[in-house]
């Protein structure tokens, strides 16, 4: 199975780790993560006013060279994800927009929301399958208690992402279990860690993470996992080291036996 | 720019209808920036039920929503507060000058874990 | 040639005001046919009906237009004047111009052009009107009343009180319905059980009234005052006529753990049950799901400990067809599921739970046996949090848009009760806004502020957030004071929506009863005629209809019953003349008709025809104007056209196409 | 024969609605003030299975620039069926009349209840812009009736 891949900046820098990782278990899940061409950066944030059409161009360029492709559409960075996916929502629902979108890419075949948008969590749990996971891990991380780190991004809004229940979540909790570990559910885990506030308002930022990384010890998470480089930044400020915070897709190499063969 | 007209620019850039708002506060209740903010989210519907968006504007708010969505989740009528403080930000950044991030001070506010993403993400929140 | 008389209603300034009347009196006369054209203030008041008369007799009127408000509001005033004045009623059309023109229209040149153009239509229509005479029809002097809760129960107590046999049909094990889940009841503070207990026996005990219980509604056929129902009483695996109500067999019965849908899932029951200690009947049923006899093979201990030898594996369900005159539908409702608001945590949190759950914990027979405690370590909670408006007011697909009107009182009244009993509880309620219109209702919600001391605050929650100890942390927001607020609580309780009982539209599809989007049944009219459904024979009592609290039910519920009563009194009923009929010269027999009629209204006869000159013997369909209920749907499949309409013949619509289009 | 001159299109537009339910929905939107084109002329029929095909042709023999068909939502209806027979005799029917030219957007079938008169309202609103945009109808007129 080949899957359209939309890597994203951040990926290609202080996130190497986050992608390579999920080469890696990609490969020995049984699936190929092809880099879609001359990608750009989706701008971080889906883009605020309604009436904005250039900042959704690049996400429509990728959205469109998986559709040619035939091909869904994976992005692994929640920010991405959360642009890549909203602007397929508004190709396909918002006709203003979509027409004004089209006028500007003059495509051979306009683009109308096709392309079928995954987080790499959500292939592993509707692609791949929870079920079958669990009997390719080799090396389970059995006794490991693991926060799961959602944030906003993935979530939410969650009529338009419908990535999971944006106010109960359970996609990473049923990972941390396919890989062996134990899940700690905690209240914070849908909650923002301030976002791109941590650029200018570093105090405020800290204080959102303690409470969350508050939150996740209180109920004897010993480790925090997340999908996005930026919460993983802020949090590890918060926590300077207290209690690791990883990516997902590091540890799904590591339940998978392929860890080691990632060079970053 | 008279009022009237930002007014409806905002309307139309956030595609909210103030006149939803039950009053209810869930916006406020949920909101993480909430001590930060000086005009809070229940009162943006206010400011631009009243026209008086030169207040929004010129709020710290405007900057301290970090636009995690946790007022547009759970709004009940429908308003999502959060979309009218983007917007306000916006008619903000697209008028030229007032910016609230300067690429002079950005070197200081880096560190060398500092993400890509975040540096994206903050200039698209604060500049044009 | 008809000699047409057309009336132009002013409906004081609610016409007159959009429409000029006056012009529409001088175009009126212009059309062919009218003779005589007038406009008056209120022509449905008595000196407006007079003037109708007046012309019918002096004009020697063979047909009437009036042009005022819709026909679903006065056509029935002016039919009657019309006959009382010697006309035939159905030679009177009506015209609106209130509903359909001068209230949704302000320029009164474009008002007054449609409204011109409405009466134009309903005169090319009375053109062509024919008399019709209203044939008769039977009423079975038997009720039946849908869902036993305290609105059924008043209901068929009302209809049966005045002498007429009543049947309740009730989908659970015994009657009662949400009233019997509750523990007080606003604003007396009356133990509910105590006054619900006696009607539910008066019900029983009552000579006119038949109670079916486990059992719902299969099938209804049939119309106003000639029903046709089946009813399906499912097994109870319990012969009724034997079981003593010992309850021996509950106590003995080694499945015990199947949530309690009693006490809403918050303690179990064993797999025969009856539903609470004051069931009617006191007679248990077997829950197959959780039954091991049943699933198994194994076990049979009830059959064994019941002296009375009344367990019966082998019972079936059963259908009983019964004939009633009247149906009243009292469905009552449910809470909403509250899986789109895990922002308070309920899914997450034993120690969060709805109101109704409340009463369950405050209630003797409940799974605290009444004492206030946690579900989560039965601890004795210390800081309690209400949180108003959960799925109501909503207008974003995830709860209800309307306000389920209850809710502030028993919050109140929860609030109270609690303060009383357990001065060391502390009470907090976010609210949005306090409603409290009712006698006696906003000092009863006042009292909880001034003598009990409950903190009211106004503001809504975001979000409950479970800590590791156990607590509960409350975040919401003090609209007032302009402040977030965190609060610990030890528990939380949600005044959760209200919606009707989910099968109600099953019910209403049955009944061709209309309902509204949110599921509630909708009334024939909202302010003259709030228990009628618009279908006739049809009653609706209770929360079926729309929110309400107890006082509320029972008046409608006896209103309801009055409706019936009046229904029922009759020997017979006029039928609606406006059926269909078949030309006999056009129709060949194909049976294309009689397929497509939801009545079987019709049939076919061997008739002898005079075909211009040709006579000869042609089956011919025929319809039973008893049956026939004037839909019309076989006037459009008749492949010869033969079918028609009277009231609605196809010339009369062609006619008010025609002048619509002109 | 009228001359069209500049003069501002006024579109004919036929609603019939069902007695039980978009009839009263219609009474509902006049009761509640909300507002639609004048050009909506509603004709009354006891369920909207009584509308034969045959009336809507007729309609636009006669000038009508739209014609629109409301009845009870499916499963609700009056008579139990009548709105499924309606609903299919009006696909066979508009397919036809785009077939022979009559644009599918001058035909509309909406179910309406007697709850929905914020519905119905925002029904002719949109019915009637549609018509607009589709400017007056040509086909099936029938010329002998201009004079």
């Amino acid at each position: 199975m080949k899957y359209s891949y939309y890597p994203g900046c951040t990926l290609k820098n202080k996130a190497k780790d986050l992608d390579a990782y999920a080469r890696a278990s990609a490969r020995a899940l049984g699936f190929e993560l092809e880099e879609i061409e001359d990608w750009q950066c989706c701008g971080g944030v889906y883009p605020l006013g309604s009436d904005e059409i250039a900042t959704k161009l690049s996400s429509v360029r990728a959205l469109n060279e998986a559709k040619e492709k035939g091909q869904d559409l994976v992005t692994l960075c929640s920010a991405c994800h959360h642009v890549i996916k909203r602007v397929n929502d508004d190709m396909k629902n918002v006709e203003d927009i979509r027409t004004r979108a089209n006028n500007y890419m003059e495509l051979d075949e306009p683009y109308a929301g096709e392309t079928n948008v995954l987080h790499f969590l959500e292939v592993l749990r509707d692609k791949v399958g929870f079920d079958k996971l669990k009997e390719k891990v080799v090396n389970p991380l059995t006794g490991k208690k693991i926060g799961a780190y959602y944030g906003c991004l993935l979530l939410r809004p969650g009529k338009i992402l419908g990535f999971d229940n944006p106010e109960n979540p359970t996609i990473i909790e049923d990972f941390i279990r396919a890989i062996g570990a134990t899940p700690v559910v905690y209240p914070y885990r849908n909650e923002c860690c301030g976002g791109y506030i941590s650029l200018k308002e570093k105090e405020m930022a800290k204080n959102m993470c303690d409470k969350i990384v508050d939150s996740a010890e209180g109920f004897g998470a010993e480790m925090l996992i997340t999908a996005c480089p930026l919460c993983m930044y802020n949090l590890n400020k918060s926590t300077e080291g207290k209690i690791p915070v990883v990516y997902f897709t590091e540890l799904l190499a590591e339940a998978l036996g392929v860890k080691e063969e990632v060079e970053i | 720019m008279s009022h009237v007209n930002k007014v409806d620019q905002i309307k139309e850039i956030s595609g909210v209808n103030p006149l939803k708002c039950m009053k209810c506060g869930k916006c406020s209740a949920s909101c993480p920036s909430f001590n930060e903010m000086d005009i809070k989210p229940h009162q943006f519907v206010s400011y631009v039920q009243n026209g008086d968006i030169e207040s929004l504007v010129n709020s710290k708010s405007l900057w301290k929503c970090l636009s995690c969505f946790a007022c547009v989740e759970r709004c009940p009528r429908d308003v999502k507060p959060g979309k009218l403080i983007d917007a306000a930000r916006q008619l903000v950044v697209r008028e030229k000058g007032q910016t609230y991030l300067s690429p002079d001070e950005v070197p200081e506010l880096l560190d060398p874990e500092t993400p890509q993403q975040l540096l994206v993400s903050a200039f698209r929140r604060y500049r044009r | 040639m008809q000699r047409i008389g057309v009336f132009v209603c002013h409906c004081g300034s609610n016409i007159a005001a959009t429409v000029d009347v006056k012009k529409v009196v001088e175009m009126a006369a212009k059309e062919p046919g009218v003779v005589h054209a007038e406009d008056y203030q209120y022509m449905c008041s008595e000196a407006g009906q007079a003037k109708i008369a007046a012309a019918i007799k002096e004009k020697n009127l063979t047909g009437i237009v009036v042009c005022s408000c819709s026909p679903r509001m006065h056509e029935n005033t002016f039919r009657g004047a019309a006959e009382r004045a010697g006309l035939n009623p159905y030679m009177v059309e009506i015209a609106n111009i209130r509903e359909h023109c001068s209230w949704i229209h302000k320029d009164v040149e474009e008002a007054t052009k449609k409204a011109v153009i409405l009466a134009r239509a309903a005169i090319a229509k009375v053109n062509l009107n024919t008399p019709l005479k209203p044939g008769e029809s039977r009423v079975t002097k038997r009720a039946l009343v849908i869902g036993g809760g305290i609105a059924g129960i008043q209901t068929a107590l009302d209809i049966a009180d005045a002498g007429y046999e009543v049947d309740i049909v009730e989908k659970t094990p015994s009657i009662g319905g949400r009233m019997s889940q509750l523990d007080k009841t606003f604003p007396t503070l009356d133990c509910s059980a105590c006054i619900l207990t006696p009607k539910m026996v008066e019900a029983a005990a009552h000579e006119k009234i038949t109670i079916y219980t486990y059992s719902e509604v299969e099938k209804v056929s049939g119309f106003v005052g000639d029903f046709t129902v089946d009813i399906k009483k499912k097994a109870r695996y319990v012969d009724a006529n034997k079981c003593t109500g010992c309850g021996v067999c509950q106590e003995k019965c080694p499945s015990k753990k199947s949530l309690s849908e009693f006490n809403r899932g918050l303690n179990t029951r064993s797999a025969i049950y009856t539903p609470f200690a004051q069931a009617i009947p006191n007679v248990p049923v077997i829950d197959t799901e959780a039954c091991i006899k049943m699933k198994t093979g194994k076990c049979g201990i009830c059959s064994k400990v019941c002296q009375a030898g009344a367990v019966d594996y082998e019972q079936k369900d059963e259908i009983i067809t019964e004939k009633y005159g009247a149906i009243v539908v009292a469905t009552g409702f449910d809470t909403i599921k509250l899986d789109n608001y895990d922002e308070y945590a309920y899914n997450q949190s034993k120690d969060v739970i709805t109101s109704l759950e409340l009463e369950r914990v405050m209630n003797a027979a409940g799974p605290t046996k009444g004492h206030l405690e946690r579900l989560s370590d039965g601890k004795h909670p210390k800081e309690m949090v209400f949180i108003q408006c959960v799925g109501s007011r909503c207008a974003d697909n995830r709860g209800k848009s309307y306000c389920s009107k209850i809710c502030c009182m028993y919050t109140a009244k929860h609030a109270m009760l609690i303060r009383d009993k357990y001065p060391d509880v502390n009470v907090t309620v976010f609210y949005i806004d306090v409603r409290t219109p009712g006698k006696n209702f906003d000092e009863f919600y006042r009292r909880a502020v001034e003598d009990y001391g409950v903190n009211y605050i106004k503001g809504q929650v975001g979000k409950v957030i479970p800590q590791p100890d156990g607590k509960l942390l409350v975040q919401g927001v003090d609209l007032l004071d302009n402040k977030q607020i965190l609060k610990e609580a030890d528990m939380v309780v949600l005044a959760t929506a209200i919606e009707p009982n989910p099968d109600v539209r099953k019910i209403a599809t049955m009944l061709t009863a209309s309902i509204d989007t949110n599921n509630f049944l909708t009334e024939s009219h909202a302010k003259l005629r709030p228990v009628e459904s618009p279908t006739a024979g049809v009653f609706l009592s209770g929360v079926c209809q729309g929110p309400k609290d107890i006082p509320e039910t029972v008046a409608q519920a006896g209103a309801a019953a009055v409706k019936a009563i009046g229904l029922l009194a009759k020997d017979k009923l006029l039928t609606n003349p406006c059926t269909a009929k078949a030309d006999e010269l056009l129709c060949n027999g194909c049976s294309t008709c009689a397929n497509v009629c939801p009545y079987g209204a019709i049939s076919y006869e061997e008739k002898e025809v005079n075909d211009h000159g040709i006579r000869e013997t042609r089956r011919i369909a025929v319809v039973n104007s008893a049956l026939c209920q004037g839909c019309g749907a076989c006037t459009v499949a008749c492949p010869s056209g033969a079918m028609d309409l009277q009231g609605f013949s196809n010339r009369q619509i062609i006619a008010e196409v025609d002048a619509i289009c002109r | 024969m009228s001359i069209e001159t500049n003069e501002e299109f006024r579109p004919k537009i036929v609603a019939f609605c069902c007695n039980w339910c978009s009839y009263a929905g219609a009474d509902l939107a006049g009761s509640s003030r909300l507002a639609y084109p004048a050009d909506v002329k509603i004709i009354r029929v006891p369920c909207s299975c009584r509308v034969n095909p045959m009336f809507i042709l007729r309609a636009f023999e006669k000038g009508a620039d739209g014609v629109i068909l409301c009845g009870c939502h499916p499963g609700d209806c009056h008579y139990s069926t009548g709105n499924f027979y309606a609903r299919r005799r009006m696909t066979l029917l508009f397919s036809m009349l785009d077939y022979i030219g009559v644009e599918n957007g001058r035909t509309r079938v909406e179910w309406v209840s007697a709850a929905e008169g914020v519905k119905f309202s925002q029904t002719m609103n949109e019915f009637v812009e549609k018509i607009h945009s589709l400017g007056k109808n040509v086909r099936l007129g029938d010329l002998r009736c201009k004079n």
